[in-house]
Order: structure tokens, then C-alpha cells, then sequence
């Protein structure tokens, strides 16, 4: 046995030095433990009393044996080896990385809100019932949508569910139907769903303008699309003009129109997917609404629907009754449940409290405010960076390294990697996959104009410095570039997985 | 309102002028006019933050709250277990809370080594060699489970145990719409499967200790998968890990799971966790993110997502599944607590639940009326008929302030009532809600 | 007016980069504010209907005007700037810097201790009074003394809360007297309190043992000396093996006994300073008690003392009546308040969880570890550095540098700027003054072996290092050595006192 | 019960073994046997996390809360003001509440940063040049000004106005016992001091607003200490200096106060935050802590803690003041709170305070029997006289849910009532407030 790690040392921390940080595994020492448990008075049988034998663990499972110290300090510096919004500016396009509000933490963290078990009767969890259906009600009035399900536990979980509900809508009105139209800059969420909605993905290209193209489209609308899935403003920040004239052609063969809300942050109280004609919306309640991201989640993707989809809602949802009380009700046509309780709960009421601190006004002011950064950055890299789609863009806009790289070498990588050096995380590169050498850029609107230009500026320095430097970046970061290639060829996906 | 956007009016009219505009209605110029909205979002205005909170407040106060108000006996995939502080305090450090999936690992070696360890952490308690950075929660983990199944033999029925949680049951049945995967439901006798002979069937999937908490023979449905050619699917509940044999001793192909137990409040259903491991042969088919040790260019340990080639945004339609986002802070809370309770605290707390159920199992049965729903041997979660309709039983019971449990539905049988128990629960708990459900049931 | 900085740029956190953080004020763009207010309803009135001209400011205090995003953003960054306990070993000696559970947060944080206002009513604060009331019994239990005062905020508001109760008892048993006495190995706070208690310091110089040099202090002891300030373990880490005889030789001359409770961590139920004739003891809840020290406070300093002392003590106190209802009573001969309301209320409730958790026996086994893992160090480190009292020690231990800083300029501080780099928090050095090139190492009882050998082993690579390594050391941290003569010389005490 | 000790058996024998030991009892050779504790400590064995968290809970439940259980009219030094989320979950990150104080600079830029903020925030709130980084309370930055008058004057007389907080002037009387300092107490009349001519005063003290709420005329002090060669010292109220001028301008020495205001729950009164400032000639008299820019080895901004010279760590029995252990983590909510508020918000804060205060009065006033007190002009705080005793009034009023003031002493009159308002209390809240009084005094 190895002998256990030092707990206390702290050269793993970036402010102390460069180190690797132990494994939780090696910090482990037999016979150490942190826990300790209520006094219950509860007779204390055996556990040979309590399970039968072949169903007995003959070993405890290993799982590691820590102070409480450590694993303290071995989490709050792993935390220090982490970038994260709190820190600095995360321009990812399509990913709407804004500041999350303090105060939506501690609305959510309210114990009247996270003690609560998702199967005790309404009558016990009013409050909870109120809050969702009034939530499903704002999301319909920014969406302009009828109803709602809160269910979806993401994005994808909610293109998921729009899609059930086309094809219980198709199977009630004149049959299944076999494709789906999504756009070549549509996001991998975007065909991955359509594949388990067991449909099959027909792509329509994006024109010079980096819109739909809509000739190539009517070329693709027959009897068999059930519809079409769309993010509008578009994957590069473009807002699809001739949504109405696609609406119509979709609709005119029967279709559907789904909306991929990724990108709602951009046209929040300037226009809203209902009146474009879609008849499906999800929503990333992670993005537009500030649920922070967890690091890779939870988020919430409730979706939203036109009247004649309602009935098929997933259930159950929460109803108002005369009487002033709420229940729970499922849909008529329900296409049944789509996560094992009502949705990420708390990622819901986090997105309320957001909805409610901003407002009308304020969420009109988060779209402006989005869409002038944007603009504003893609104006001051003109010269700096190509823009393959050099137009007035909505909440994000792609730049791209076709020349530099060709000058210089200079690929959307190094980019990213230099960038981190300067003190900001990364753009999205290499999408959408339309754009070769894409950098996707999104600055929200909680980031100052003093920090745009301090952006400008960084990647002004980087697209103008020398090859090498970049190359070599980053420097400053805890690690230096991580060999993805030699991970995935010699996998190690676990501590015991190691020779 | 709080305002959340930083721009002064003078900040404004520079940008403004910057990018050649007058006003900002005219970012929108590429909305067609008809489309844009006249009167604004028909919500209410913006409210301060005190404001916005006192209406929070308000909603939570109109909830009953498990353990200060209504002692809970309920469980069915939802526990209410401890959170210490530790993880509380921990797992939730801005850090951890405001990052993005860790698309640069240099700036993200945080998350990712805690997402090593979780998955570590998962595999021992499973016996499985592969666990993913985690999936949305139980349901979903069964629906991957089913879907890796599906793809890896090519065909297309499952046997599905009564015994799996209900809920997850729907979701299951709502997504193959999509799939076209066909389920073979298999009663429950004695409280244990009884697998049906089908054809050829995928796979197998059972939960271990099952919804009504009984312990199923896993070494019978793994021989009948044998027979079959199909894969046997395990949905378990991770703390009995901490006294029961793991799914993979018994041999199960992939282990599934609600990771709520560990770390996370009872939060009315959500965020919680779904955790999913296999073994190593199916580690192409895994859906969703998996994080592997790595080197960086001066040879420090590091680590990096991997295998991404199965996701979905370099897949796309081919992709093993279409997550994206999941519930990573969820999974950084669980390998904190586990990290937390340690071996022999992980074993205490399995311990400790098994003792409550048994003791509170062994008090209700002793009221007249009220019999055992099945006999197998359950670990934390117990099922009974009652001699009133359990509903009227929880309202009823509510009102001395507690939770009685779930109703079952007819599935199970008549006037069934799901109770689980867990280390919170003391003697003293028990014995005033035995006295109280023997009153209301009079 | 310079141009705001950018509020989302990184490059002071240390995961990013070097740069110096900017100054709040930096930050700052005109019309910018976070701030938002309750709805009262409250009547509008302007500041010229409610506010005399006389009384009016003219401007707004300029504070700074920052987004809620840029405000968490700098102080997020700053505390990537900051060492901790959470993040590594911190064996400051006389410090305790032990790991502070993270139960004891919750258990100050709660509402019905954090909301309750210092000057309700007892009817109203019962909970509150009865705390405070079993927490004074539990120290003085813990200390062997009679009745305690919570109000102290700090170690050094206790030892004055201490010689003014000295004051008050002399001034009623046979007059004032001149003169406290402190051996050479005394904290700063103690003569500093002295000469604030209107008496004058005379010290006691140590013995070649380290211990109070006691044919020295007969000596000084005449019927002038109001008393002596004691801590046992003395700062050098050894017990007072003749306390039981000073306690004699001090009370023959009608002087008190005052016990600077710094050391207490080392003699939890194994001794109590009641026991060893102490009449006074002050307890640091913020070394013995796990109160976290807040990088620099709050504290909690009670006093606690024998029967006799018990009338004098500050007030009010909670006591008891036999309705078993908590009120507030002032001593009879009362020294008056020390605190403006009840002492560092939170900080005391954080104590009594502590307490309460660990118990007797949880206590007795923090001395246990603390004085092992001291003596394991200092046994660890002979033949390394030098050791000039190696005998054994309780919770703490001086090393010094002095052959090595003979043998190659190695001095303490260089020591304890290197450790910094070997992810350490330094020891306290150059104190006690009494022993040149001062180590002072208290390793505290929540750091493990493996820790233990790591700081060992860093400790001996850093006396066996290189000299300019030392010298130059850190180089990993976020600055560099501090000009610390030209932060006096060039007095900059706030930002608008920059040229 | 939890340890926190990670010391399992078998390394505690090896360490015992390496330092050549053999008992754990043997580490205490050194303590008299005589002297050992023979049964251990005649205290509780220790508790689990969740039984220690319960007692605690316990505790609490027998307070009554401030705002959802009492709605707070009380202030008198400690005030019921919003605290933001955002203060909350950065002030208290555990990087600032788990360091020690910044000996080592090249490791602690956050907090002596933060330190840094806090003192250039509360000069511009004073009007001075100089704060130290926090004393204990308002009484203890009291006790320290007036030692830094005496010191640097010579006189040991000090002219202490009756408008000063009580608890306060109690404070300084204690520490008068040892110092020898001698107060000559002024009183009010028309709730302003009235300076008694005293031969050779050190210095004046007053409080700005004072304890009755009122605008003391400070020219008028200022000019007084002038003739007697004095030098001024005010408490002031920091949210005042939203709307009033500063004690600066009236050309205070020294200003003092409690800083609790800012960022810090009512806490039963601690900790809370001593705000000490003087004018620069003062600053080898500071008290406590300064922290001051410098640089560092490579040129770049750096803090550090400065004229160490005057600390009680070197200079022992000749230091300006024995502080040691200060208030810096609820300095650093200070300042973060203050950024929070901004400037405008922080004359909003001031504003509403004294609007509140202003609707309250007069609906108080408004009742037959309640009378003012005083009729200086106040900002956030008055006393009425009431026809009850206020003892009762308030025992009466804490049933229907209000925390009705504080009972002033009798050297302010007879049955007097100190309440204060802050922006958090509403006007529903007032007026329901005011019709209890009315009905509890009938
Ligand atoms: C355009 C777009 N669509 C869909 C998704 C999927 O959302 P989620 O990650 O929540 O599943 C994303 C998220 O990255 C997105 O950017
Ligand atoms: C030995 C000793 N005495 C007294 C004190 C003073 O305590 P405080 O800092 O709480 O005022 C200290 C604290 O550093 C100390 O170490």
C-alpha cells in the first residue's frame, strides 16, 4: 500500500504553487472518517441480523477514509484550480455564461423550498405548485406560447420531448411523418434528438448571409417532414429574417416549427417564437435565466407549446383550481412523463426568482444590452480577426482564423489557449462547424464595456503576437495543454484504472 | 430592480456610436417589424432584490418542510438523508457553481478531478469499471441503460421488473414513442420478479433493492439474461452499497442509479442525480461526458474529458446519446459526501437505515389492520396494506406532522403504502408516529 | 478621471495569471450601482424635507459604483489572493490554527441566533441567555474556575478585563498596588495590557530550562505586585513545571494569578488552570475553540475566574431563576461593562458547538494530538535546525536558524518565505524574542502525519537548500517579497493618499 | 461523537514510537501529577454533528426573530438593515474566514487588499485620512479615541456629552479604572449637548446623530474644543453619512463608530465592527492594524501591514493600544457591503432610513399620550416619552409581534421610548405597528 498524501499541503493551489493535486485516493488513511451520525435510539442490530447473507457485502466498500480537514482542503483547492464566471469573463457562444445572482441562490437554497418531498400530496407543497405553474405562465408570456411542462432537466431533454410531441401530434393528425429539417449550424443536441425521436435528420445549408437558405429549404419540405428545428437568432448570431416566409412553407406542408431557445437571451421582450410561427420552444434555463452551470449542469430545459399541442404536455402538471388551490393534473393526451419527478426543481425556482427580479424592463434591457456587446466586440475585432458574417449580429457573432492561420499559422486553438493567459476564458472554437477556424463569441450582457475592451484588446494582442507564444499557451494556468490524445488512447477513466 | 446589466446610459451611447447606431431599438433592425413585440413582455416589472425574495418566502412558506414540520417516512427514489455541512459549504463554492462544462482543461482541472473521483467513487460502489460525469436523474439513467442495450445487441424488447420505480417506468415508456423500444413488464411475486420468457429480449432491468424494497435475486435474472443473450440492467440504490453485495459482483452489464442520496436535499425532485456505470467493454456506446487521466506538456498529472468522439456535438445524429448539459455539481456533491462519510461511515449510514426500517417495519405491523404488502427481505423501504386508503391516511397523519409514505398504486395490489427510513429517523420519531397512524386509521 | 477598469478580466486571480488585482475604486464607472430596495410605501420625501441644511451633505459620499457582477468578481478574486486553513497547513506558533468545522458555521448561521437584536428583552432572547449562560459553565469547567464574562471580544480585551478586575479587588483588600509581573517569553498584548491596566510591567526572565526562572521572581515579588500574567504552556511550548510553587510564592505576597489562556489547546482535560492556583483566566475561543480567525478576527476572549473574583466580574451576565427562565443580572461589585452589548455573541455560539461536539472526551483528545504532533515535528527536525530548549514540549516548539545563519546566512524569515513555496503557511518567527532567529511551530491537532512529513520534509530541504533559492524565495506566490520599508516610509494608507 | 482529530490508533503509536514514547499519557510528563485531572472534564461527552446542530437549533427556537417573528423598531447602536446575498456568500468565502491575520504578505493580498478598500472607504464616509483595519465594537473604538486625545494632549480630562451611547459611556467608565482617565459629563438640553467649561479638557466626545436620534451641532463642538485647545472626537452612525455631512468637515480629530450597519445581522450584538479614523498627524497614535501599498520584489501593487512600530507585538508595554485579534472579516463585509451600495445607493439607504424614521414619528406622535421627547431634528432614530412605562409597552406589543424600542434610562427623562426605523420596515408595517401601540398603552 501506498503510503497516504499529506491533506495539508498546499502546493497544488495555484497561490502556493504548481503541484498536481493528490487524488482523494491518496490522501486516504485506514481508519480515518469524517462522519458522524444523530443519536437515534433505534435498537442496533447486526447487519447479519438485518441482510441475509447472499445479498451481504463481505468487505465494506472502498471508498476513501479522510479527515474532515482534508477533504476540506482538498476541495477548496481543487476549487482554486477551477475557472469559473464569479471569476472573470466566459465569452462561449451559445452558452450564454452571465453572471448569476446571488440572490437566486439564496432564494432556491430557502428550506421551505429544498426540504420538501416531490411525492407528498399537493395539499402539502402548495407553495411548490404555485411557483410552477406561475413559472410555466411567464415562460409562455416571453415565448408567447399557451402552455407549458417544466419537466425537461436540459436543453437537449427538452428537444427531446418537442419532438414526442410532434409525433404524437403527426399520429393524430394524418399520420407519422419521417424527417426532420434542421440547419447546418444547428447545434449536435439538435440532430442527436432528432435521431432518438426516431426520426431521420435532413440538413438544409445556411446561404452567404448565414441564414436559412429558403429556396434549399422548399426544395427539402415534402408530406414526409414532421418539421423543422431552428435557434433564431441563428448559431452565428444572425437573426433568420424570413422566419415568417419559413414558417409559412413549414406549416404549409404540415410541419412543425420547433425552437431551440439556446439563443432567447438575444430577443427577450423585443420578439418572441410564438409570434414567428413556431409551435414548439424549449428553453435553457441555464442560459437565458441564469441558473448558473454547475460545471457542466443542472440546468432546466422546460418547453413550451402552441394550443393545439397543450393536450399533449407531458404530465402531471400543476393546475389552479376556483377554490384557489392547486393540484396536480396530467395533460389529456399526455405523451407521458418525462423525468422521474417535476423537473429540476430548484433550477426552476432559481429562474424564477430571476424572472421576477427583472421584469419586463429588465429582461428587455438584458437583450439590448446583449445584443450592443456583441456588436460592439465584433466591431472593434474588424481588421483584427475574419468575420466571415460581417452583419449586424444579435447576442453573439463568429470570428474566425482563416487568415492569420494561413499568414501565420494562427489556429482558433491557440486563440483560446492564449486568451487564458490574458485573463478570460476561451470562446467556443471549431463551431459552428460551418465556419472553418470558428471563434464563437458571446459576452453577455452582465459584462462591463470596460471589459469588452479589455477583451478587444487581449484578443487584438494575441492575433498580432508572435506564433510561437502561442503555441506554447498557456503558461500561467495550473496545467499547461493536456494531451487529450494520450487520454483517450490510454484510457484511464477511473483512480483504479491506473497500472 | 436590480439591474444585472452593467451599462450606464453614457456607456450606452458610446457603444452606440461605436457600431454607428442611434438607439438601441436599432440592434433589432433584423426583426421584420410585424414580428416585433409593441407593448413589451406581459409579465410584471422588474422587483428589488428584498422584494423578490419576500415573494420566494412566500411560495416556501405555503410548503409543509420535511423534518422541521412533517417528519418524513417517505422515500420511493427520494431520501431524506443528512447533508453535512462539509457539503454543504464545500460542493458549492462559486467555483464549482458558476463554471461551464470544462471545455478547457487548464482552467478547469477543478472540476474534472472532482468528476474522476466521483466517477472512482461510483465504480467501487457498483463494481463497475466505467461511470459517466453523471446523467439528469434515475429515469434518464435507465433510459440510457435500455438505449446502450438496445444498440449493442440489436434488438429491441426488454424485460422490465414491476419492481423498477414507477415513475421511471413512464419515462421509460414515454421515450420509447421515440425509440420503438418494446417493454415486457414482469410481475412481482412474493415481492421478486418473475422474469418472462420472451423471445429475445435486449435486456434485463431490475432495481436492487426494488421500488418496494425487497431484495431481487440478481443471481437468477443474471443466469435467465445468460440464457437469453440479453444484458442485465441494474437500477440500485447507492447507500445500500454500503452492506449490500454490488450489482457488478452479481455480474450486471450496466448499473444505473438516483445519486440523490448522496449530498443532495430532498429540493421537491430536482436537481438530482443519474448515475451510470458499465463495464469497461461498452465505454463506446456511453453516453454522455467521461472524464480520463491525462498528461499535460510538462508531464503533470492532469485530467480532460475523453472518448468525445461519442457526443453529440462531434457525432450528431450518430452520437451515443444527445446529453449535454447533465448535473455535474450534483456529482461534485455526491463524490464530496461520499468523500465525506468514508468506508466505514458509508457502511454505518446503510446500516443505520436498514435498523430503522426494521425497527419501524416491525411497530406498524403490529397494529391490527395493517399487513405486510410482501414478505421478501427489504433493506430500507418497506411496503403495507393499510385498512383505510393510504391518501386519507397522509392527509390525515399530516396534520401530526408527518409524512407517511407514498401510495402505492393498484399495480402493487390494494391500499398499498410505500414507507422508507432513513439514519434520521430516531426511536423516539418512530414511536410517535406509530401512535399517530394507529390513531388516524381508527 | 482614468478610465474604469475591467471588472471581468482574470488575470489576478492565480489561476490566470500575475497581475495586481485593481483597487475597488478602479473598478468604478459613474452611474453604475448593484444596489436595490424594499417596496415600503413609505412616503417619498426628498433629503431637503428631512435633512437641515446645516446637517446636508452636498455630494453623495463617493464610494464606488460597480455592477453586482464586477463587485463579486474583485472580491472572488481577492480571496483567490488569500491563504487559508481550508487551503493548507497553518502552524503559526501561539496561534492555534486549527481546522475549523464547517458544523460550527451552520450551527452561528442559524436565523434564530443571527436575527435577534442585542437589546430585546430577556423574555424575547431566552434561547440566547441560556447559550451564553451554558457556555460560562462549560468554560469554567474546562478551566477550573468559578463564574465567567463572555463580553471580552478578544484575548487582549480579556487580559485587560482581567487586570482591571486585579485593580477593583486589590482596591477592596488592602490597597492598590504598582507593579504586574511577565516573564520575557510574554505576547505583546500582555505588557501593553499592563501598562493600560495603570500598572508596570517588571519582567521575569526565563531559565536555561525555558521556564519562568523562579529564585528571579521571588525576587521581584514584593507587596507591590498586584500580580503575574502566566500562560502554561509557556509561547516556548513548555509546561511551568513549578507553576504550583509561583502560585505559592505569588499569593504569599497577596498577588494574583492572571492566566493567558493562548495555550490552553494543550491542557484540555488533562489540567486546568484552576487547579494550578490561578485566579484569572482568559480563554482565545478563536485559538482553543476553533472560532476561524477571519484574517484577523473576530475573537472571543472570556474570562473566567475563581469564587473570590466572581462580584467583580463584568455585567450584566445571564443567570438562571428557579423558574428556570434566563435574565440578565450585574455582579454586585461589577467592574462595569467591556462590550458594548453581550461580547462577540456569534463567535461565542460557534465556540459552544464546538464544544458540545468534541465534549469531554473530543477535548482531551485535541491536547492529545496537538502535543503529539508537536513533539513528533520537533523530533523530526533535531539535527535540521536548532532546537534550544529539545526537551519535551506541549502543544508548540521554538527552532531557530542561528547555526545556519552563521554557516550560510540562512535566516528565519528566508525559512519562512521558502516554506511558502513548499505550499506552507510559515511558522511565527522572531517571536519569542527571547530566542534569536525564532521558529515558532504549532502544528495544531487537526493536521495529520502525512502532513506532518511533508512540512518535515520541506523543512529540512529548505535548511539543507541553497542560499539564493531562500533568498529569492517566493516565486510562486501572487507577489513577490513586499517592500515592507516603503510601505512605511512612503505611507500609503488609502487609496486617494497615492499621489 | 465527530473527530476532528485525523489521528487513527496505528499512527499514534508509530508517532509515539518516533519521539520514543509510549502512552499518550506520557506526552504530559511534564504537568504535576498533582496537577492532572484524575476523571477527565466534568462536561458532556461529545456529540454527533446532527445531535450538536439540534442542540444549537433548540437554542435558537427560543429566540425570537428579528423581521419574520418580531418586527425590529429597536436600533440604539444595532440596526435591522437589509444584508444582500451577494455580501453573505463573498464576504464570508472561507479564503477571508479561515486566514490568520496577514503576517505574511506574499500570501494574504486578499485580505490586506480588502483591508486596504475598507480603510479608504471609511475615510471618505469620515472625511479623514487614516483608518486603522477595525477595533471590536463602537464602545471600543470610543475607549481608543480618547486614549489617542490623552496621549497626545497630555490632559486626562475628557468631556463626554450624554447624547453618547450609554452602554458606550458604560465602556469607557470601565476602562477609566485603569487608564485614571476622568469624564465630566455633559448633558442634553433640546437633545443637543451642552459643553460644560471644564479648565483643560483632552478632548470632547460626542455622537453624530446622537443616542436620541438628534443632529448635535458639531461646529459648535468644534469651536468650543477649539477655545479649550481640545481636540474632537465623534461617533458617528455611517449610514448617516449617506445624507449628512461629514464629521470631517466639521473638523473632527477623531471619527469612531459602529459599523455593524453594514453587512453585519443583528447578531445579539457581536461581532460587530469598531470603525476608528483620524486626520494623517495622528497615525503614530493609530490603534490596532494599518494596512498600506507598497510594492513587491518585481514592482508590481502590493499591500502589507504597515508602522508596525506602534503595535503592541513590538512595542510591548509602550504601544499605542494592546489590540491584537481586530474585526477584519466583518471589515471585509464592510466593504463589500459599501460596494454593494455604491454611492448612490448608499444616500438611497440614508434616505429611506430617514423617511422611515420621519412616517413612524409622526404616526406615533399622532397617538393621544405619546409625546416627543426631544424636538431636535433627528436622521434615523427619535425618543417619545410614552404614558405607559416601556418596559411594559414593549412586553405588550412583543405579543403582536413588534420589538417596540429600547426603554431609555432615567437620565434621559421619564419613561422614555428609543425606536428606530430602517429601509426595511415598510409602511404597512409602521402603521400596523403604530395601531398596536395604540391599542397596547389603552
Ligand atoms: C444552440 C443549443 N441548442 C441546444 C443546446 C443543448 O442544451 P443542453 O446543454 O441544456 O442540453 C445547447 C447547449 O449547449 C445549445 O447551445
Ligand atoms: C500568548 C498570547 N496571548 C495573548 C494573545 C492575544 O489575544 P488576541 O489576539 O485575541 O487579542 C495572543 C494572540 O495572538 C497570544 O498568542
Amino acid at each position: 500500500m501506498m503510503p497516504a498524501a499529506a491533506g495539508g499541503k498546499a502546493t497544488s493551489a495555484p497561490i502556493m504553487g504548481r503541484d498536481a493535486e493528490p487524488a482523494l485516493f491518496e490522501l486516504s488513511s485506514p481508519g480515518r472518517r469524517a462522519a458522524s451520525f444523530r443519536t437515534t435510539g433505534v435498537p442496533e442490530w447486526s447487519v447479519d441480523e438485518l441482510v441475509p447473507v447472499d445479498h451481504r457485502r463481505s468487505q465494506p466498500a472502498p471508498i476513501a477514509e479522510l479527515s474532515e480537514r482534508d477533504v476540506v482542503g482538498h476541495f477548496t483547492r481543487l476549487s482554486h484550480r477551477q475557472y469559473s464566471v464569479d471569476l472573470g469573463a466566459y465569452p462561449l457562444g451559445s452558452c450564454t455564461m452571465k453572471y448569476n445572482p446571488k440572490l437566486c441562490d439564496d432564494a432556491a437554497a430557502l428550506p421551505g423550498l429544498t426540504d420538501v418531498h416531490p411525492a407528498a400530496p399537493a395539499a402539502l407543497t402548495q407553495g411548490w405548485l404555485e411557483l410552477l405553474a406561475r413559472l410555466e405562465q411567464v415562460l409562455c408570456r416571453i415565448t408567447g406560447m399557451h402552455a407549458a411542462t417544466l419537466q425537461p432537466p436540459a436543453g437537449a431533454a427538452g428537444e427531446l420531448t418537442g419532438l414526442l410531441l410532434m409525433r404524437a401530434w403527426h399520429g393524430e393528425h394524418g399520420g407519422q411523418r419521417r424527417k426532420v429539417v434542421i440547419p447546418d449550424s444547428a447545434h449536435g443536441t439538435n440532430p442527436a434528438s432528432v435521431t432518438l425521436g426516431a426520426y431521420e435528420t435532413v440538413t438544409v445549408p445556411s446561404d452567404e448571409r448565414g441564414l436559412v437558405d429558403v429556396a434549399a429549404l422548399r426544395e427539402r419540405l415534402d408530406e414526409e417532414v414532421a418539421g423543422i428545428m431552428l435557434t433564431n437568432p441563428n448559431t452565428l448570431g444572425l437573426f433568420e429574417e424570413d422566419i415568417a416566409e419559413i414558417a409559412a412553407a413549414v406549416h404549409e406542408v404540415g410541419g412543425l416549427l420547433y425552437y431551440d431557445g439556446a439563443n432567447l437571451n438575444a430577443i427577450l421582450g423585443v420578439t418572441r417564437p410564438g409570434d414567428m410561427g413556431f409551435d414548439i420552444v424549449h428553453m435553457n434555463l441555464h442560459k437565458t435565466f441564469a441558473v448558473p452551470h454547475g460545471g457542466g449542469g443542472p440546468g432546466a430545459g422546460p418547453v413550451a407549446v402552441s394550443q393545439r399541442l397543450a393536450p399533449y404536455l407531458p404530465g402531471p402538471r400543476p393546475v389552479v383550481g376556483d377554490d384557489g388551490n392547486y393540484r396536480w393534473e396530467d395533460p389529456p393526451k399526455s405523451i407521458g412523463r418525462v423525468h422521474s419527478w417535476h423537473g429540476n426543481a430548484l433550477a426552476l425556482a432559481r429562474a424564477y426568482a430571476y424572472i421576477l427580479a427583472n421584469g419586463s424592463d429588465g429582461l428587455r434591457r438584458v437583450a439590448e444590452a446583449a445584443v450592443l456587446n456583441a456588436n460592439w466586440l465584433r466591431a472593434r475585432l474588424r481588421g483584427v480577426y475574419d468575420l466571415p458574417y460581417d452583419r449586424p449580429n444579435m447576442h453573439e457573432f463568429v470570428a474566425s482564423t482563416t487568415s492569420l492561420k494561413k499568414e501565420k499559422g494562427l489556429r482558433a486553438l491557440d486563440v483560446a489557449k492564449r486568451l487564458l493567459e490574458e485573463g478570460f476564458h476561451a470562446p467556443t472554437v471549431y463551431f459552428p462547424l460551418i465556419v472553418d477556424e470558428a471563434l464563437m463569441i458571446e459576452p453577455t450582457e452582465t459584462e462591463s464595456l470596460q471589459t469588452l475592451e479589455a477583451l478587444g484588446d487581449a484578443l487584438e494582442r494575441i492575433a498580432g503576437g508572435d506564433i510561437d507564444d502561442a503555441r506554447h499557451a498557456p503558461r500561467t494556468t495550473p496545467v499547461r495543454r493536456v494531451d487529450e490524445a494520450r487520454a483517450a488512447r490510454q484510457l484511464i477513466p477511473t483512480w483504479d484504472a491506473r497500472e | 430592480m436590480p439591474s444585472y446589466v452593467p451599462h450606464t446610459d453614457a456607456e450606452i451611447a458610446e457603444m452606440l456610436a461605436f457600431v454607428g447606431l442611434s438607439s438601441l431599438d436599432e440592434l433589432f433592425e433584423a426583426v421584420p417589424p410585424a414580428l416585433r413585440l409593441a407593448r413589451g413582455l406581459d409579465i410584471a416589472p422588474g422587483l428589488s432584490e428584498p422584494d423578490t425574495l419576500a415573494v420566494m418566502e412566500g411560495l416556501a412558506d405555503r410548503n409543509r418542510r420535511a423534518g422541521r414540520e412533517l417528519v418524513c417516512f417517505a422515500g420511493g427514489g427520494a431520501y431524506d438523508h443528512e447533508v453535512p455541512a462539509t457539503v454543504r459549504r464545500v460542493a458549492f463554492r462559486s467555483e464549482f457553481v458558476t463554471a461551464y462544462t470544462p471545455y478547457q482543461p487548464e482552467v478547469a482541472q477543478g472540476v474534472l478531478q472532482a468528476l474522476f473521483e466521483y466517477q472512482t467513487l461510483l465504480c467501487r460502489l457498483t463494481g463497475m469499471e466505467i461511470a459517466n460525469a453523471s446523467l439528469y436523474d434515475g429515469a434518464s439513467a435507465c433510459v440510457e441503460a435500455v438505449n446502450l442495450a438496445v444498440a449493442a445487441t440489436g434488438r429491441h424488447t426488454v424485460l422490465l421488473s414491476r419492481g423498477v420505480n414507477p415513475n421511471w417506468r413512464q419515462v421509460l415508456g414515454t421515450y420509447a414513442a421515440g425509440t420503438g423500444h418494446e417493454y415486457v413488464t414482469c410481475d412481482l411475486s412474493g415481492g421478486l420478479t418473475e422474469w418472462r420468457d420472451d423471445a429475445e429480449p435486449a435486456a434485463l432491468l431490475v432495481q436492487y433493492p426494488n421500488y418496494l424494497g425487497c431484495l431481487e435475486d440478481l443471481a437468477a435474472a443474471r443466469a435467465f439474461a445468460d440464457r437469453a443473450g440479453a444484458y442485465l440492467l441494474v437500477a440500485f440504490d447507492p447507500v445500500a452499497a454500503g452492506v449490500l453485495r454490488s450489482p457488478g459482483e452479481f455480474g450486471a452489464d450496466v448499473v444505473v442509479g438516483e445519486g440523490q442520496p448522496f449530498g443532495t436535499p430532498l429540493s421537491f425532485g430536482g436537481p438530482y442525480l443519474g448515475v451510470f456505470t458499465c463495464k469497461r467493454d461498452h465505454v463506446r456506446r456511453l453516453p454522455g461526458r467521461l472524464v480520463g487521466e491525462t498528461v499535460d506538456a510538462d508531464g503533470r498529472r492532469s485530467y480532460v474529458t475523453t472518448l468525445r468522439t461519442r457526443e453529440q456535438d462531434i457525432r450528431r445524429e450518430k452520437a451515443s446519446s444527445n446529453v449535454c448539459t447533465n448535473q455535474t455539481l450534483i456529482a461534485v456533491a455526491c463524490a464530496v459526501q461520499l468523500a465525506w462519510l468514508g468506508t466505514s461511515g458509508l457502511h454505518e449510514l446503510a446500516l443505520r437505515c436498514a435498523r430503522g426500517t426494521r425497527y419501524a417495519r416491525d411497530a406498524l405491523l403490529s397494529i391490527d389492520g395493517v399487513e405486510p404488502l410482501v414478505d421478501a427481505p427489504v433493506f430500507r423501504e418497506f411496503a403495507v396494506t393499510t385498512p383505510a386508503a393510504p391518501e386519507v391516511i397522509i392527509e390525515r397523519i399530516a396534520e401530526e406532522g408527518y409524512l407517511a409514505g407514498i401510495p402505492l398504486s393498484a399495480e402493487y395490489g390494494e391500499r398499498g403504502l410505500l414507507l422508507s427510513v432513513t439514519e434520521r429517523r430516531t426511536r423516539d420519531e418512530i414511536d410517535a408516529f406509530v401512535a399517530a397512524f394507529e390513531k388516524v386509521i381508527r
